[in-house]
């Protein structure tokens, strides 16, 4: 029972195909899992949007939305309706072509990331060999698009936001493969399937999850940092600091364009803490043995949405950063430490099994950071900070 | 499937492409996308005789293609810090007016 | 249990515990901490002490650990030896293998020297305080740490050289620590080139010993130079002199070791090693370095005595005893004479490491190994002992000048009276009697001659006298050095009530009533019967030795006791015995007698050479520059009339043709590119063409 | 002849050429880009997945970027007065036309000897990285200190006037 439960996608999408003649099915076993993938995350989307309104709102001592449907459900539904029905502005000056292509380019990219995130047990569209690579690869191509809305629309604001993303984008798109590779090394395999199947065991009911090791707990850190940043939000969000910038690289956007950026922005998320998931918390695997019996989709999706939480709560808690301090952090402290992690996952994986690794490579760890964060924070003063909550 | 000459044929043009645009262009910058053309195309060659080749679970051109791609992004790396110091002393990208070696 | 240490005993190339597999570490940590400790910045002394103790102490911990393996596994009948070897450098078939090893002989000093050296560490954080280079201090002692322990768990002759040379350096910049002292640099100067003269024979002994059997690893599977087929090899084949390659080998590692161990003639420097701060005098030219080369020896010995009959002995095993015997008379004689404190003990050590050899020539590793055992304890004791008095009487060195701290400073006399009893001997309760005795009694057994023995016993009552002379110079009569003198601080003055607990205790190990060390060095059983005291003659030795030691007491204590002589009257006894007093106060002129003939003849050579340089080479020199002065005067003249006409009208051909050219090189990127381009093409088309005809 | 390969080759040459032959810069590099992107997944056509995706990661993704900067930081999307082709354009027109044809010819004469399609091989990226790790260790350390080397001088080429200018 519960195994059909978990392969019903599967099982679901594999009969559908059966109806078909031969010649079409691979074709519409594609089509079906693109459009499943199409159809759920703007679903996650709109929810999460009002999610991070609220949330954002309860943290910053606000109601947040409240009007449109119960609690202000309905509210992504509004928005999407307004968005559609607003008029679409190209500035004049603007380069049409490029200014139309961007979010297109954007949203693609983004799209074509989830083709390799395992779901659930059997359930992704492709086990590519390197899927990582592929991953990364297709990750890369977001930052044109970005470059490319900024250029595009003729405009200090864009033009800065853009330079800005793709400057920080780039920078932090080192530690963020850099804190994977330790993950590659130790399961010996780019496939994120298998990364999921290595981490899919159990000793004493625990799972083998990577982020229960040592190199695996602060690559997850590092892997967090860099995700943030990647996806440009808040505290790194100087590309489209409001506050600096209008809206950075979509300032000049408007209308189902504007919507698009705002989905790639979302879905960029989605994939990022997807992968995050899969490579460090289990991908689709139950927290513990006991609760194998809960669908294996079930888990990941959760998962995802836990961390997509924390990214939220984060941006409620978290002041902006500088973009000197943006740069230092990256290529002071993050690629550094990610560079460590490769090392002390050597070590784990040559100490072979026993306690002995998990005290060095803690030991290795704990040193560095300590060391290094005092470096970092020489001279710096923190005050307490005091809040006054409304009764 | 595709005979290995429609792939080196493409390689060719590509390569020709570019060696037409390092040649052409004024700017430094467009001189060295040609060039980054041209690259590409040896690179699409070697991994086309890599998989045509007899044995190509020995990797070679393959190999030979990834190494070229790294040693590929070295070269834009330093030839566009180039460009760019050059145009901190020239203010110009404009590879007609950068003739001070000239003999 | 039992299982695996059958199999870990009989244990195949590299097949080990993990316990032996990472012995390495112990020499390693205090290395790697050395080298973190140089990178520190000077005011950073706290972590520097800390680290350099906190890895010290780990090697004390992993010894600890090393040795309670290897006495577990000898309770079970199964004596430990095991080794790992691996291949450092090959070359055509042969290989130079390194390795270590972990037995009996290595754990014991492992734990010797860890703990002693943890110790000194410890004392070191109070007497170097004031020190502004305290950080550099702490970088050369664990760096000497781990050089010793190398030392100790090296299995290959080699892996011991090198350490042995680190072990050397360490010991040059302690010692010339305080190098802006000249004499101190000079001391340090003097102990590297001296140790250099018996390292030449050392690295002589291990060439010839790889040429002789292919290998320098001591245990390797029946395959190493220690064991029985290289040393059947090593005893047949001929080394002139009617001595066999055995022997040969063996005479020049002595040489070696006597270098380090100042054994006659080479103990020139030690005393004045004491130059250097006194935690270094205890650690490295008391109880641990000098000690390498008895430690060498013993590991050696199998070699040095190859071929020996039970109770018969060798021609290196004689040398070596006589090299001892002699050494310990020499030195306690010149001890007598000396007014330093530390020069005193310095010259008590030289004469004790006499007794060591001479324990190894005698008795074998165990006698020789637990005299330096015991001593390493007491010896450690009584410098930092010295040192506590010299840091509480003002930075005084000189015995005439001090007196009476007995009252000012208690722990230190206590402790100091505890190291100068064992050092004498004093009977049943200190642990120096029964090693000393050990050696004595095989001495008297042995088969070729009784001069050793006396000797030896001579040696007893010098030490038993002139350590009483230093104790009542010290600590009795009033004081009489400038300001009042203050005990030492804790850190300083605990070390040595430990010390001085195993100067005491140690003893308990070594009685013939339980031969628990002698046994378990030759893997025999130990148990405890007083049957040990019924052997023949071994009551009367230690009776005999006994009265020697009160006697020696009892002179001292006439000469000196109690009463306080002014720093520049006559010492009693060049009261006594003038001439003999100037004689040993001068240390036998042995110094004056090198500088007399090596160095003079050095001097000697070095003005040959220089005369040589300038007249003869510097004449040539002068000639061949007049030869080509005049040659050039020629070529000049020659240039000038035929050359220089038609040079400059090719240079006009050039210059034209170099215009043309230039016209190509107009600094265009895109015409050079243009032309390779050309070039290509035209490349390819000859190729094709040529390729299809 | 399968259909793929046409249209990527056809996207791929179209892209260099509108990237030699667009006024704007920017253009430029973005046509160059599909044209890179065009590549890669001819690598992918060929089965070699990894090479593939390692040419979009670097050229789409740092090249691309690269030219970008470097344009922006030199004012070079706008289009110099004098048009963009430089003045002997006819003659590297030529000369490239030329080196086509010689490339061209070799194939089409060496056609017949080409080697025909052998089944595709099974890479899989452990084998890569075992024959990175052992085969090609050299190259790679070399190609490792070779990017560092380059990114240092990049680095310092284009700041070292920092100083002069706070």
């Amino acid at each position: 029972m519960a195994n059909t439960l978990d392969q019903i996608f599967v099982l679901l999408s594999r009969w559908i195909v059966s109806l078909l003649p031969v010649a079409l099915q691979p074709l519409v076993g594609i089509l079906l899992s693109v459009v499943a993938i199409i159809a759920v995350f703007p679903g996650l989307f709109a929810l999460t949007t009002v999610l991070e309104r609220k949330g954002l709102g309860r943290m910053q001592n606000r109601i947040g939305p409240n009007r449109t449907g119960p609690f202000g459900i309905l509210q992504p539904v509004a928005d999407g309706i307004k968005s559609l029905t607003k008029e679409d502005i190209i500035p004049t000056s603007a380069d049409a072509v490029v200014h139309f292509i961007a979010p297109l380019v954007l949203v693609v990219a983004v799209f074509m990331g989830f083709a390799v995130l395992p779901m659930g047990r059997n359930m992704q569209l492709v086990d590519m060999d390197a899927g990582l690579l592929f991953f990364f690869a297709i990750g890369a191509s977001t930052e044109l698009s970005i470059f490319m809305a900024g250029w595009s629309s003729r405009n200090k604001y864009s033009l800065l936001g853009a330079m800005r993303a793709v400057a920080q984008m780039i920078s932090y798109e080192v530690p963020l493969l850099m804190s994977t590779v330790a993950i590659v090394m130790i399961t010996g395999s780019l496939s994120l399937v298998k990364i999921v199947e290595a981490q899919n065991q159990y000793t004493w009911g625990l799972p083998h999850w990577y982020i229960f090791t040592p190199w695996g707990f602060a690559g997850f850190v590092m892997f967090c940092i860099a995700a943030t940043a990647e996806t440009n939000r808040s505290p790194f969000d100087l590309p489209e600091g409001e506050s600096e910038l209008v809206a950075g690289y979509f300032t000049e956007y408007s209308g189902f364009k504007f919507a698009l950026f705002f989905l790639g922005e979302y879905l960029g998320m989605f994939s990022i803490s997807g992968l995050g998931t899969t490579l460090f918390l289990g991908g689709w695997s139950a927290p513990l043995q006991v609760l194998n019996f809960v669908p294996s989709w079930i888990w990941f999706f959760s998962k995802v949405m836990l961390s997509i939480t924390v990214l939220i709560w984060i941006r409620g808690t978290l002041p902006r950063l500088r973009q000197d301090q943006l740069m230092n952090f990256a290529w002071k402290f993050v690629i550094p430490m990610t560079l460590l992690n490769l090392i002390v996952a050597a070590v784990w994986h040559f100490l072979g099994d026993g306690w002995l690794r998990w005290i060095v490579c803690s030991a290795i760890l704990l040193g560095v950071y300590v060391i290094g964060g005092r470096v970092q924070m020489r001279g710096k003063k923190f005050g307490p900070r005091s809040y006054r909550y409304a009764e | 499937m595709t005979p290995l000459a429609g792939y080196l044929l493409v390689a060719a043009l590509v390569f020709a492409v570019g060696l037409a645009g390092a040649l052409t262009r004024r700017n430094a910058i467009l001189v060295l996308i040609g060039i980054e053309l041209m690259l590409n195309a040896a690179n699409l060659n070697l991994v086309a005789f890599w998989r045509y080749s007899p044995h190509p679970e020995l990797l070679t051109g393959m190999m030979f293609a990834v190494f070229s791609i790294a040693v590929a992004a070295a070269e834009a790396a330093v030839g566009l810090g180039l460009v760019i110091s050059i145009y901190r002393h020239a203010r110009t990208t404009d590879l007609d007016e950068m003739n001070r070696m000239k003999g | 249990m039992q299982e695996s240490m059958a199999q870990s005993f009989h244990c195949l190339y590299d097949c080990y515990g993990p316990l032996v597999g990472n012995l390495v570490l112990i020499p390693a940590v205090p290395m790697v901490a050395a080298g973190v400790i140089a990178l520190l910045k000077q005011p950073r002394r706290k972590t520097a002490a800390a680290l350099a103790i906190g890895s010290l102490s780990f090697s004390l911990i992993y010894s600890l650990f090393a040795f309670a393996y290897v006495v577990s596994g000898w309770m079970h009948g199964l004596p430990v030896r095991e080794t790992v070897n691996f291949s450092w450098l090959t070359f055509g078939d042969g290989s130079v293998d390194l390795g270590w090893i972990l037995d009996p002989l290595s754990a014991v000093m492992l734990v010797m020297v860890t703990f002693v050296g943890l110790l000194i560490f410890i004392y070191s954080t109070g007497y170097m305080a004031h020190d502004e280079n305290y950080t550099r201090f702490f970088c050369f002692l664990s760096l000497f740490a781990g050089a010793m322990l190398g030392v100790v768990i090296a299995n290959s002759l080699l892996l011991l050289f090198m350490c042995w040379e680190i072990v050397g350096l360490t010991s040059y910049l302690l010692i010339g620590f305080w190098y802006q002292k000249p004499s101190a640099a000079a001391a340090a100067k003097k102990a590297f080139l001296t140790t250099r003269v018996g390292d030449i024979f050392f690295i002589l002994g291990i060439v010839w010993l790889f040429a002789q059997t292919g290998t320098l690893l001591f245990y390797s599977q029946g395959a190493g130079t220690l064991e029985p087929t290289a040393l059947a090899g090593l005893l047949s084949a001929p080394a002139g002199l009617g001595l066999s390659a055995a022997t040969a080998i063996g005479l020049l590692i002595f040489a070696g070791a006597a270098g380090k161990s100042g054994q006659l003639p080479l103990h020139v420097w030690l005393p004045d090693a004491m130059e250097g701060p006194t935690p270094v005098s205890a650690l490295i030219h008391a109880a641990t370095m000098v000690a390498a080369g008895v430690y060498l020896i013993a590991r050696v010995y199998p070699l040095i005595s190859a071929g020996v009959q039970p109770g018969g002995t060798t021609t290196a095993l004689t040398v070596v005893t006589w090299v001892g015997a002699a050494t310990a008379v020499f030195a306690a004689l010149i001890a007598v004479a000396q007014n330093d404190i530390k020069r005193i003990l310095a010259y008590s050590t030289v004469s004790q490491l006499g007794y060591m050899m001479a324990g190894l020539g005698l008795g074998g590793v165990a006698i020789g190994m637990f005299h330096l055992i015991t001593h390493a304890f007491f010896k450690a004791l009584l410098f930092m002992g010295a040192g506590s008095v010299i840091h509480g009487s003002h930075e005084e060195q000189d015995v005439r000048r001090m007196g009476g701290l007995r009252n000012s400073m208690r722990i230190t006399w206590l402790t100091y009276l505890a190291g100068m009893l064992a050092l004498t001997g004093f009977p049943i309760f200190f642990s120096g009697f029964w090693s000393k005795d050990a050696i004595l009694e095989s001495a008297h057994h042995w088969s070729a001659g009784h001069g050793p023995y006396f000797l030896l016993v001579f040696g007893a009552l010098l030490t038993a006298f002139y350590m009483t002379r230093q104790v009542s110079y010290v600590f009795f009569g009033e004081y009489r050095g400038d300001g009042h003198a203050h005990e030492s601080p804790r850190v300083m003055t605990m070390p040595l009530a430990i010390l001085a607990f195993f100067a005491i205790a140690l003893g308990v190990v070594g009685t013939p009533a339980w031969p628990w060390f002698r046994s378990f060095l030759t893997d025999r059983p130990a148990w405890f019967d007083f049957g040990g005291f019924h052997e023949p003659g071994l009551l009367a030795l230690m009776l005999t030795s006994t009265a020697i030691v009160f006697l020696g007491y009892a002179i001292g204590w006439a000469l000196y006791g109690n009463k306080s002589p002014r720093a520049e009257e006559p010492d009693a006894l060049e009261k006594a015995i003038p001439p003999v007093w100037t004689a040993l106060s001068n240390r036998f002129y042995v110094d004056e007698f090198y500088g007399g003939t090596v160095i003079a003849f050095y001097y000697w050579w070095a003005r040959v050479a220089d005369w040589f340089d300038r007249r003869v080479w510097g004449g040539l020199v002068a000639l061949v520059v007049w030869f080509f002065g005049m040659l050039a005067r020629f070529d000049r003249f020659f240039d000038e009339n035929w050359v220089n006409g038609g040079f400059d009208k090719g240079c006009e051909e050039l210059s034209v043709g170099g215009g043309l050219l230039a016209r190509v090189q107009n600094g265009r990127v895109q015409t050079y590119l243009r032309l390779l381009a050309l070039a290509i093409v035209v490349l390819a088309a000859i190729l094709i063409w040529s390729s299809r005809g | 002849m399968n259909v793929v390969f046409w249209i990527l080759a056809v996207i791929t040459v179209l892209g260099g050429l509108t990237a030699v032959t667009l006024k704007n810069t920017v253009h430029c590099a973005l046509a160059v880009t599909t044209a890179f992107a065009g590549l890669a997944l001819l690598f992918l056509q060929l089965d070699a997945q990894f090479a593939g995706f390692a040419q979009i990661l670097v050229y789409i993704g740092a090249v691309a970027i690269l030219v970008v900067f470097a344009i922006l930081l030199t004012r070079g999307s706008e289009t110099p007065a004098e048009g963009v082709f430089s003045r002997t354009w006819f003659a590297g027109l030529l000369i490239a036309a030329a080196v086509f044809a010689v490339l061209g010819w070799a194939v089409l004469h060496s056609v017949a000897a080409l080697p025909n399609e052998s089944a595709a091989p099974a890479v899989t990226v452990l084998q890569i990285g075992t024959a990175l790790m052992g085969r090609y260790v050299l190259p790679l350390e070399i190609v490792a200190l070779l990017l560092t080397a380059a990114m240092l001088g990049a680095v310092i080429v284009a700041m070292h006037e920092k100083g002069e200018q706070k």
